[in-house]
This record gives C-alpha cells, sequence and structure tokens, in this order.
C-alpha cells in the first residue's frame, strides 16, 4: 500500500520536478550575472508551471506559464537595462541577518508541518469547507463548467475586484514614476557604467533630437559624457564586454 | 513507458489490431524523439564552444520535440486534441529555427569567433584535465 | 542595407494574429477550460510587445498610443466597477450578478463576461504601459548588436 | 483588401480548430474576435504578403513533408557524430549563395537551413547566408542549391538566374 504510493508515477514527477525547482533557486542565489538570473527566474516559473499541471491545477499552471516565464522576463529585461549588468558581491557580514530571518522562517515552517493535513485527506478544510459548496453550487446556479472561473469572477468577485484594481495601481505607480513616454522629470542611468542625460537621453523625445541636427545623433547611439577622457574609458569598457561575451 | 505499453497490449485482449498497431507506432515515435532529445542534451554537454552546443540544442528542438508531439497525436487518435497538437508542432517548427538563429547571429555580431577545424573529442578532454 | 533581422520579422509578422487571436480565444472559454482575463490579457499584451522588440518601440507607439494605454487602464477597472454599480441600481448586492437577465444564471453569464472583459482590458494595457514605460527609458542597443 | 479577407478565413478556421464549441454565443464572440485581430493586424501595419502566405499553403505542406525526411537524415549524421565512438566534428564557417532577394523566400531557405541539424544560419546578408556547420560532409554549398530552389518554390517564388 505505501510502497505504491511511494512509486506511484505523478509522485516521482512531483519530486523531479521540486528537486529542479531547488537546484534553479539555488543557482539564482549564487549567480552574479543579472542576465542569467533574468533567464533563471524564467526556467523558474516554467518549471513550477509543469509542477502545477501535476498537481491538477492548470488555471494557475496556465497564469505562471503565461505571466512568469512569457511577460515578466520580458518586463525584467527591459528593466535591467536600465541597471549594471552585474550584482556586487555582498559582504559575509551583511549576510548573517538575512541568514537568520530565513533560517527562522523556515523552522517555523517545519513547526507548522505538523498541522497540516495529509495529501489527499477526506477531512482537510479544503475538502469539507466552502470549497464543496461551490463545486455543489456552480452547477446549479451559474451553469458552467469551469468551477475556478465561477469562484473567482462570481462567488469571490469582491477579491478579484482587488485584484484588478491592485494591476491597475501598479501600472499607475510605473506610470506616475517613470512615464509613459520616458520623459518624466530629470533622470540619469548608469548601464554597464554609461551615463545617459535625460534631455538628450536616444528615445526621450524624438522631436528633440531631431531639433539639435548640429549634435549629429545617428539613430540609436548612446550619448556620451562630452569629456574625452570618459569616451575613451567607456570605449574601452565597451571593447572589453565585447571580449567577455 | 515500457510497462505501459506491455500493460495495454499485453493484459487488455479485446483490443482490435489497429489499435494494437497505434499504441506501438506511438511508443516508437515517442521513445525515438527521447532518445535524439537525449543525444542533444549529451551533445551540449560534450560539444566544445558556443556554436556547436547550438547544434546540439537545436537538434532536441527539431527532431525530438516532434517526434514526441507524432507520438501524442497517434496516441490521440483522430480528435481535436490531435488538431491542436498539430498546430503545437508546426508552430514549433516555425519558432524553433528562428530563436536558434536569433542566437547564433547575436553572437556572431557580438564578435564571438567560432572554433573552426578538426575536434575530436578525446583530445578536448585530455585539453580539461 | 540590407536588414540583418529579415528572418524575425517575416515570422514575427507571421505569428502575431496568431498570438491575438489564442489571447481572446482563452478570454471567452474561460467558462469552458482554464483561462480568463489575466492570462488572456497578457498573450495579448505579448502580442504588442513582441512586435514591439522586433519593429522597434516607436512603430509600436504609433500603433497603440500612450493615450489609449492610458485610457484602457482606467476603462478596465472602470468595466468592472461599472458592472457592480447596474447590479446595484437594479435592486442586487454589489457584484451579485443575478439581477442582470431575467433568469439568475444567464444573468451570472453575463455578469462573468462582463468582469472578464474588465479584467482583459486593464491587464493588457497595464502590461504594455510597464513595457512602454521601461523601453522608453533604455539606451537603445545599437542597430547591430542585438 | 485580398489580405484582410484571407486572415480573417485563416483566423475563421483557427478558432474553430482551438474552440469545438459550436453554440451560438461562442461563435459570435469568436466572430468578434476575428475582427478585433483583423484590426489590430491593420494597425500595426503588418498586413501584406509575408503575414499572410496563406495561398501557398499545400505547397507549403508538400515542402514541409520533403524537409521532415531531410531532418531525419542528417539528424542521424549527428547523432553520430555525437554519441559515436570515435566522435569528431569539424566545424566550419560557409557562405551559401542566395539567388533570390524577396523576404518571404529567403526566411524560408534560412530556416530550412536551421531546421536542418548540423547547419545553423548565423547570418543572412543580400545575396548569401553564412551558415555554420558542423561536419565537413555538411559544408559543401551546391548541396543546399536544391534545398533552395524548394524552399522558394514552396513560397511560389521564382529564383534568379545566377
Amino acid at each position: 500500500m505505501l510502497l505504491s504510493y511511494v512509486v506511484s508515477p505523478t509522485i516521482i514527477l512531483d519530486v523531479a520536478l521540486m528537486a529542479i525547482l531547488i537546484i534553479v533557486a539555488f543557482s539564482i542565489v549564487r549567480m552574479r550575472s543579472l542576465f542569467a538570473i533574468v533567464m533563471l527566474q524564467g526556467v523558474y516559473s516554467l518549471v513550477s508551471a509543469a509542477w502545477f499541471v501535476s498537481l491538477d491545477a492548470v488555471d494557475v499552471a496556465f497564469t505562471e506559464a503565461a505571466v512568469g516565464a512569457g511577460v515578466s522576463t520580458v518586463l525584467m529585461l527591459a528593466a535591467m537595462l536600465l541597471a549594471n549588468r552585474k550584482s556586487d558581491p555582498v559582504p559575509i557580514s551583511k549576510q548573517i541577518a538575512p541568514l537568520l530571518v530565513v533560517l527562522i522562517a523556515g523552522l517555523a515552517m517545519f513547526y507548522a508541518i505538523g498541522d497540516m493535513p495529509a495529501y489527499g485527506d477526506v477531512n482537510s478544510p479544503a475538502n469539507t469547507g466552502v470549497g464543496m459548496d461551490y463545486i455543489e453550487r456552480t452547477t446549479k446556479e451559474i451553469h458552467i463548467p469551469n468551477v475556478v472561473t465561477a469562484v473567482l469572477a462570481s462567488y469571490r468577485g469582491y477579491d478579484t475586484f482587488g485584484e484588478a484594481v491592485v494591476i491597475f495601481s501598479a501600472g499607475l505607480g510605473v506610470l506616475l514614476l517613470l512615464g509613459l513616454n520616458g520623459n518624466a522629470g530629470r533622470w540619469t542611468a548608469r548601464p554597464t557604467g554609461r551615463q545617459i542625460y535625460p534631455p538628450i537621453a536616444p528615445s526621450a523625445n524624438s522631436r528633440l533630437i531631431a531639433s539639435r541636427d548640429n549634435i549629429k545623433l545617428s539613430k540609436g547611439s548612446i550619448i556620451e559624457k562630452p569629456s574625452s577622457v570618459n569616451l575613451r574609458k567607456s570605449k574601452n569598457n565597451r571593447l572589453k564586454d565585447k571580449g567577455n561575451n | 513507458m515500457i510497462i505501459a505499453f506491455l500493460s495495454a497490449v499485453v493484459l487488455d485482449s479485446n483490443l482490435v489490431w489497429t489499435e494494437i498497431l497505434q499504441i506501438c507506432l506511438s511508443c516508437l515515435a515517442i521513445a525515438s524523439g527521447l532518445f535524439f532529445v537525449l543525444a542533444g542534451s549529451i551533445g551540449v554537454l560534450r560539444f566544445p564552444d558556443f556554436y556547436t552546443r547550438l547544434h546540439a540544442a537545436g537538434m532536441t528542438d527539431t527532431l525530438g520535440a516532434e517526434l514526441i508531439l507524432i507520438g501524442l497525436i497517434l496516441q490521440s487518435g483522430f480528435t481535436q486534441t490531435s488538431l491542436k497538437l498539430l498546430m503545437i508542432g508546426f508552430f514549433l517548427l516555425l519558432t524553433s529555427p528562428t530563436a536558434t538563429h536569433a542566437i547564433a547571429h547575436s553572437a556572431h555580431t557580438a564578435n564571438l569567433k567560432p572554433k573552426l577545424g578538426k575536434h575530436s573529442f578525446s583530445k578536448v578532454q585530455r585539453d580539461r584535465s | 542595407m540590407h536588414d540583418p533581422h529579415v528572418i524575425l520579422k517575416v515570422i514575427s509578422k507571421f505569428l502575431v494574429p496568431f498570438i491575438a487571436l489564442f489571447a481572446f480565444y482563452v478570454q471567452f472559454h474561460g467558462d469552458f477550460g482554464p483561462g480568463g482575463g489575466f492570462q488572456a490579457g497578457v498573450i495579448l499584451a505579448a502580442a504588442v510587445i513582441l512586435y514591439a522588440l522586433i519593429f522597434g518601440l516607436d512603430a509600436a507607439k504609433k500603433a497603440f498610443p500612450p493615450s489609449w494605454i492610458r485610457i484602457g487602464m482606467s476603462l478596465g477597472v472602470l468595466l468592472y466597477g461599472g458592472t457592480g454599480v447596474l447590479t446595484w441600481i437594479l435592486g442586487g448586492d454589489f457584484l451579485s450578478y443575478g439581477v442582470l437577465a431575467h433568469d439568475p444564471t444567464h444573468g451570472q453569464h453575463y455578469g462573468i463576461i462582463a468582469v472578464e472583459l474588465g479584467v482583459l482590458c486593464s491587464v493588457t494595457t497595464v502590461m504594455i504601459a510597464i513595457f512602454y514605460a521601461f523601453g522608453s527609458r533604455q539606451p537603445e542597443v545599437n542597430e547591430d548588436n542585438w | 483588401m485580398r489580405h484582410a479577407s484571407l486572415l480573417t478565413l485563416a483566423m475563421a478556421a483557427t478558432w474553430l480548430m482551438l474552440s469545438g464549441y459550436f453554440i451560438g454565443m461562442i461563435l459570435t464572440f469568436g466572430f468578434i474576435s476575428i475582427i478585433l485581430v483583423v484590426w489590430m493586424t491593420k494597425r500595426l501595419s503588418i498586413l501584406d504578403n509575408e503575414s499572410v502566405p496563406y495561398l501557398n499553403i499545400l505547397k507549403t505542406c508538400k515542402y514541409y513533408i520533403w524537409l521532415f525526411i531531410e531532418i531525419v537524415k542528417a539528424n542521424i549524421q549527428v547523432v553520430k557524430a555525437v554519441i559515436g565512438p570515435n566522435a569528431e566534428i569539424s566545424p566550419s564557417l560557409i557562405k551559401i549563395p542566395m539567388h533570390t532577394d524577396i523576404d518571404i523566400a529567403q526566411t524560408m531557405f534560412a530556416n530550412s537551413i536551421t531546421l536542418t541539424p548540423g547547419t545553423v544560419s548565423v547570418d543572412v546578408q543580400k545575396d548569401h547566408i553564412l551558415v555554420h556547420a558542423l561536419l565537413k560532409e555538411m559544408s559543401k554549398p551546391e548541396d543546399f542549391y536544391e534545398m533552395h530552389c524548394r524552399s522558394a518554390k514552396a513560397v511560389s517564388i521564382d529564383l534568379k538566374d545566377n
């Protein structure tokens, strides 16, 4: 009985996927290159989407695959272009406090495992409480096959409204900080050590660039600080980057 | 998979021969697809530089994934699911070479020089050690 | 000058309509299978973002100008909240869709569709907005470098 | 207009294939979404011969069947190179001449080269493709001429004589 439970193919698949998740998580923590971290986060999302599928949570898996592996990777890449490509190593003295927090939280979770119902327990809250009620009433009241949609949009309509508002306010926050056209406020960024000045940042305002023909901006050129020393230095940096790649 | 195959063919005695053929063919397709995926992963580990590894990774994309999809199509028979799987296969044929090309192209424009000339793996391993 | 990104352009031109159609399929089949406003919105935004990545941000902004994005963001939430207010006016509780039609099950149906449309609108535009906001900021990568 | 109607047809076929529900409500939604997709394509100004290559669909299918056999053949070679007992590779960069300057034919050809294992198209230029080949015996430019002809025929484009 126990043996058949242990070697059932789904359990093997679950354990394998969890192992991959843990390995990816550790390599994300140990990476220093931000580009690789963004890519690994995409991998993490995709693997966890596969894991959700094997847990029969298809809706969650779909969301994870679309949001986590799809769009958020692109958004992270777009955000990464504004920052340095490599993170600085953190000194060990600064790592102790986070380690303590993580250890305590992990121990608390292990302590809480004792109160968890067994996997697939009939008497667990998920199988006796309001969930069963929804499953029974959806067929009678709403007549749609997918209970998840019924719960999301109708029974838990307030929550989903809150989620929509959260997404709206997230967008609003980004717009307030950055602006849709990238020309809100004075702004400087240092991607790989180069500095870009707001009024002539390449895509900040194309009309402005067009009016400054005497500076001769070719499309997509990066504006350097006008001192020659700095210019040469950044050129060297770029060459070095190429060599490293 | 072998267990599933055996249990499907041997235990279920009232199968029509077309169904047996269907199961056999789909198992064969999936197994060979898995073989190509495995060969591709070994290639990624063994090959010496970026471009050659790209070849190995591309192999898992094309033939490995396509054969697995063909196996799944055979298994589901003539249904809507197999139509959807066919669409996935078609889009895979379009997108995976595009992605491979994009990666190779960006490596080329970033001045990554490929290793040319002959390579035998024994020599590569000796170099590493 | 020959365009070095011929393949990317041709393939993405071919794929964008399919991605958008798949997004709508996910949206309208949320009642029958996995899917719904959130996923559909993200996929629809992915179609626009793919276009912007290949053809440049300016082309995407010309097709879907930022002012539309700004309107769409608030329109989505407004549609969701408006459904709730409508049920109020018709004599029900906030977001109890049963009053939207004579038959309460039909009312539930209409309500769910309206609400999911609101979510689709809001999620799509917010994703595009975030991409526009970050993308406009980036120092443009040299044409030959990607 | 021709492009829009072709795209509408293709989208309708895709919708029916995906959906499989023939209820009035879903079909109405499908109609609305197809119109939205066509409008969006028009709006993004990508509604041209390349996004709507559906007139040659039979030829293209035939070509892909031929290509699949080629892929299988090449794959066996590459697998031998990967896990053979005395595995040896000889990577090389070659230029393959191209006799067309129409985007879709170039794409078709370059993608076919990439799909065939052992060769990856690295850079597409005006009159040639730079190809990275894994094995020496795969890297003869004249071997690719047949693939070039067939891929051009699959999208109904004649090659320039050279």
